[in-house]
């Protein structure tokens, strides 16, 4: 790894303006910032590079990809919900080899640190993909999406059971050339028994947390909106179940480094995810209504930790859990709480 | 050109029959717009439950005047959020981002273009058939509406196009039928080697079958229902065939929203073709 | 119950004007409209009765009462999320006795259709609780709090847990002298399956859903802002996960009655439960935005059926689960849509 | 009287140093309320991804003029409802709920009362002031503030009052420091019967204190989170100790926001007192 994290501490990385360190550690890899998109709400990059650079991000974590192209599921596929939404993809994408072309290269000479995520309806496809992207350039990490039907197990889903969850880390740590996260669903009775199963199992990290299962009905046409019925919830809506994920998880694991996502709009969301015990967070939904996210969340973040006169990144990793300060303000009313 | 995101402002926001002509200062967009191109507008700030941005296309836009560059598109109420835009007065911020979306392609020789508009969707025909013009094409409308409240730009449709064709479901104007009623005639009469189309689904469908009943070339600009306006989430696909024959489920806010009428899988609209590039495989 | 159906046919509870009869029944039990309370966000009716008459709930369900009096938990004890909020209020009550003295009379005088919500550390206590509430005049239906911490399994929720949950059901259902809801939470892997638990153990019907386990840290303070760290999720945020919920478990077991809630805001949100499989609908959080929450959406509701030319509430309920009708609009835009 | 909930509107929203002075229309409310009522405002409309009302006690409320009554409230910008409030202009439309709460109790007998307000906690005292001198009362004001642009009040303070001690924790006008720091004086001074004070609940401990310190009565009026301001949720709450000595979790929406000082467990806030009715037994 100590390659990759000199040659990433070339300046335009933008290390630490004002003084303040941004970068951040994920299993041992240096990251500039901890501001990361989040899969399939960036594609592959090449979008967003309309709006900044990809390689300011603190990393670009690309759309699930498969084996095969996938023509995902018919539409329509998302449905507006109270500070949230719904979609339905169903995995939409070119097929690894149309990646390890055309996105993957492109993403590598823009120096973005890129975490690909991967996707797989068995153990065995999960395997190839990890194989065919053993040590290719400008792949970071692998973010292993078990948000998937298991064919072998009528259609049950990896990340809601913990067995079926860690024979897939399993089996994909030992081909990989890079640190595996394993993606969790939030979708589970015990979210720290799944992410202890995939830990045991050798996952480097766990990324936390994926949509939650919801649907929603039009009262005009009285049927479903979606077209698969069903689909994942996102966007600030859940924030609060995400950040309960991650804190229980941490608390149980402080030692397991955490990708936190889950309706971070803000620089102040993401400092929740931080101070929850993520060392890094992904931006999702809320690139769909401000490309400029990420951008702006690096900013507001930096600009947070100076007001609290925080000068290291770290300092803030899982400092929830920790006892309160004693400088905490007394009272609702902070303006007038020194009366 | 790259689409960028704008602090705009409101300058005005009219009511125009049924519909709203808003027209928003947008500096960087207007300079870049083409006709048939759309504008992404966030809803409500930062506060507000309703996270996604609203797709209109650009009726007009100009990039000179004391505002800078202004973008103007036509709306109607439809749900929480037009609501909310149509709530909004000259000064209001307005975030917009654009442009966006494939445009019109133009024809390299002088031709002649029938444009059909259906309700609101005949917005962005206006830029097109200038542009059209431009080249030296003949431009003839026809423009169909439920009722004449939602006929819009007619007159302006009459004064820069060779002839107009009105149809009105309750036949409050022009005649009474549809758009798809009257078309076949326009294009006998006027010889037309092309068609533009812009508005419902259904509509669309009509004319490029029409078209291609004639032998002769559309292009149609869709509306699908769209989460991020820039191609990032796979939201808003159609299945198209392309050039090479297959069948993807493309986006429509990148690939589209203006495809090639014979590039359409119409009957496969709302579903997944067998056929399509990795279509699912039912497992048995 | 023919009785209390009777005596409830009088006019004051407005069977239905406009010609549209909004009157459900659960479990048999005859109700004049589909709009409750929510346990919890309605305490005893009192405080309520202040805005509107109870008795024009379709039935008012109670703040879930436990043997003894308590003191729930220290404050803080709220935070406001996007589009919801998180509680931990640690069941505060004064206890089965003076709820026996004090409230379920006053609500029974009132002639209030009363939902009584009964929580326990134990079976044992549930049962108690049950016992003392036979036959008490007032008393409609048991809304069974499963969502409490078991004493004696380390504390482990019973609604978690299909065993548990379907113990503390089936013990409460024998004693039980009125029909017995079993209240499930979201927070399982397989809502199904605790579903099918808890009406094969007895229960008359599901309400569905309680709050989900969220949390917030207060990036001031840098600590969780509630006392008791977590809390339940509520509102509009997580209705598309409530009503994902209550679609599966109508799918699986349409003949059993359900009290759909999570996030309704007005009639449109209730329709939408109704759609999913509910028979009748809880108005729990919207209650503190505005105390007349269930008396608008009873008028919501009905205006929307009348839109729709339904004459007959039933006509509504699961009624998403039927094939499409053929009169559904085309294309995104329907005021053209014709065109 | 029972609280209404009304769709009121604002009159007048103006800067006032630091703070914000809300006029709102609403009618219903005014009528009924008593020093020490507060409101409970809806924020952000029905699109809005706040759900929660935001509580302000009554500066005061008229019952004449045009709007028929209207409701005037004091609040400082605290995060995003307050904001929104504060950009909330003449004409646009307020749900508020009220009158809400316990309102102060005034004696029978003509007394002499020490009014202390901190920062806007000032506002709720005025009503009360001329309640008391209606009953004969003679009465003093204490204020005190951060600094002197969150003074509110002092020329209504000095004109209806028989004195007014001020303090600022800079300085900036009075004497600098807390209002503990004179309240002492005051009361030996004006021999004052009973100590009423609003303000940051530090404050009202310190007060309190020094009441019980010189064997007079006081009330405060707290100011707690509060989700649904009517009495159904069971957010508000604080340890709270009743005529018959047993502690309970107050509800000080309902019960409060003005309790005895004296009654109020202040040793214990943000907690659950070992000896509180129904406090958890630990399980081991
Ligand atoms: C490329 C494009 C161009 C458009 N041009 C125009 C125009 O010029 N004038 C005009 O009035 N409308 C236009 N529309 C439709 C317009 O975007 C929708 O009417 C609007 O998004 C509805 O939002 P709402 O909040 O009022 O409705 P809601 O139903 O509350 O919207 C909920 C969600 O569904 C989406 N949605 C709902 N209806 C549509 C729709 N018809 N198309 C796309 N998304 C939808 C919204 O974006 C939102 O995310 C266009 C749509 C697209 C995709
Ligand atoms: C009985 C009572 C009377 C009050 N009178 C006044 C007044 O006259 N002037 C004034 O400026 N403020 C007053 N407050 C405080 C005022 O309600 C809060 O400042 C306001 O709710 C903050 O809302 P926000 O959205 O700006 O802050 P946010 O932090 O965004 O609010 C988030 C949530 O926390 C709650 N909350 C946050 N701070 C407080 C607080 N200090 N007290 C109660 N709830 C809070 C809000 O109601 C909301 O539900 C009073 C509070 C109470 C309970
Ligand atoms: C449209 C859309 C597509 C998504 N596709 C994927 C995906 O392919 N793989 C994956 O692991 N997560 C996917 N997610 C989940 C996000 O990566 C993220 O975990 C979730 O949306 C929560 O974060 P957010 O609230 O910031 O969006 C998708 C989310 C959305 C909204
Ligand atoms: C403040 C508060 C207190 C609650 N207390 C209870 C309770 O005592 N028993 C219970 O079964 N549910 C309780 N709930 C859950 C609600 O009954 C309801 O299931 C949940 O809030 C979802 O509905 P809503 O979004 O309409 O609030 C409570 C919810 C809130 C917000
Ligand atoms: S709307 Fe997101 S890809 Fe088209
Ligand atoms: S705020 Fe709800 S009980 Fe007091």
């Amino acid at each position: 790894m100590s390659e990759t994290v000199t040659t990433l501490r070339v300046p335009r990385q933008d290390p630490a303006p004002l003084g303040i360190d941004l970068s951040t550690r994920l299993a041992g890899v240096y990251f500039p910032n901890p501001v990361f998109t989040a899969s399939g709400c960036a594609a592959a990059g090449q979008e967003l590079g309309q709006f900044f650079d990809v390689a300011k991000l603190g990393a670009m974590v690309t759309k699930s990809i498969m084996l095969e192209p996938r023509s995902g599921r018919a539409t329509p596929r998302m449905a507006e919900t109270p500070s949230g939404m719904l979609n339905s993809i169903g995995l939409q994408g070119p097929g690894i080899e149309v990646f390890l072309q055309r996105d993957l290269p492109w993403l590598a000479e823009r120096g973005a640190r890129t975490v690909v995520s991967i996707a797989g309806s068995s153990v065995e496809e999960y395997v190839k993909l990890a194989q065919r992207l053993r040590g290719k350039p400008g792949l970071t990490m692998l973010e292993v999406n078990i948000s998937c039907p298991n064919v072998e197990d009528r259609g049950k889903v990896f990340a809601c059971d913990a067995r079926a969850a860690s024979d897939v880390i399993d089996a994909v740590r030992r081909v990989s050339s890079v640190p595996v996260f394993a993606k969790l669903s939030p979708d589970v009775t015990d979210i720290v028994a799944i992410a202890r199963s995939v830990v045991d199992a050798g996952a480097s990290g766990l990324s936390m947390v994926n949509t939650l299962l919801g649907m929603a009905i039009d009262t005009k046409t009285m049927r479903p909106v979606l077209a698969g019925v069903t689909g994942g919830l996102s966007g600030p809506a859940i924030r609060p179940v995400a950040v309960r994920c991650v804190w229980q998880v941490h608390q149980a694991m402080p030692e397991v480094p955490i990708l936190g996502m889950g309706g971070i709009r803000c620089g102040n969301d993401a400092l929740e995810f931080l101070l929850a015990g993520a060392s890094a967070v992904s931006v999702g939904t809320a690139v769909f209504g401000d490309p400029m996210a990420p951008m702006r969340i690096i900013d507001e973040l930096r600009a947070a930790l100076a007001e609290r006169g925080i000068t290291d990144l770290a300092d803030v990793v899982g400092r929830a859990h920790r006892p309160p300060e004693p400088y905490v303000p007394e009272g609702p009313d902070p303006e007038v709480a020194d009366q | 050109m790259p689409p960028v995101q704008v602090k705009g402002e409101v300058v005005s926001n009219k009511m125009l029959g049924a519909y709203h002509h808003m027209t928003v200062a947008a500096p960087g967009i207007a300079e870049q717009v083409r006709p048939g191109n759309f504008v992404a507008v966030g809803i409500g700030g930062a506060e507000s439950s309703m996270l996604l941005r609203r797709a209109f296309s650009i009726y007009t836009a100009s990039d000179r005047g004391v505002y800078g560059g202004t973008v103007e598109f036509v709306f109607a109420v439809h749900g929480k959020g037009t609501e909310w835009l149509a709530r909004q007065r000259a000064g209001d911020p307005l975030d917009v981002v654009g442009p966006l979306g494939r445009p019109f392609r133009l024809p390299k020789e002088p031709l002649t273009a029938t444009l059909v508009g259906g309700g609101y969707g005949t917005a962005p025909l206006f830029s097109l058939a200038e542009a059209l013009r431009g080249k030296g094409c003949r431009v003839d409308f026809v423009l169909g509406a439920a009722t004449t409240d939602r006929l819009f730009g007619l007159l302006e449709a009459k004064r820069i196009s060779s002839s107009v064709a009105v149809t009105t479901d309750d036949g409050s104007t022009g005649e009474r039928g549809r758009v798809s009623d009257v078309l076949p005639s326009v294009i006998e009469r006027t010889r037309s080697d092309i068609v533009y189309a812009c508005g419902p689904m259904g509509m669309l469908r009509a004319v490029a079958d029409i078209a291609a009943a004639h032998g002769m070339p559309s292009q149609v600009a869709v509306e699908e229902s769209m989460a991020c306006g820039i191609g990032v989430c796979m939201t808003c696909v159609l299945p198209v065939r392309g050039e090479d024959g297959v069948t993807r489920m493309a986006r429509s806010c990148v690939e589209g929203p203006v495809f090639m009428g014979d590039a359409l899988r119409w009957e496969a609209l709302g579903t997944v073709p067998a056929d399509c590039l990795g279509a699912p495989v039912e497992v048995h």
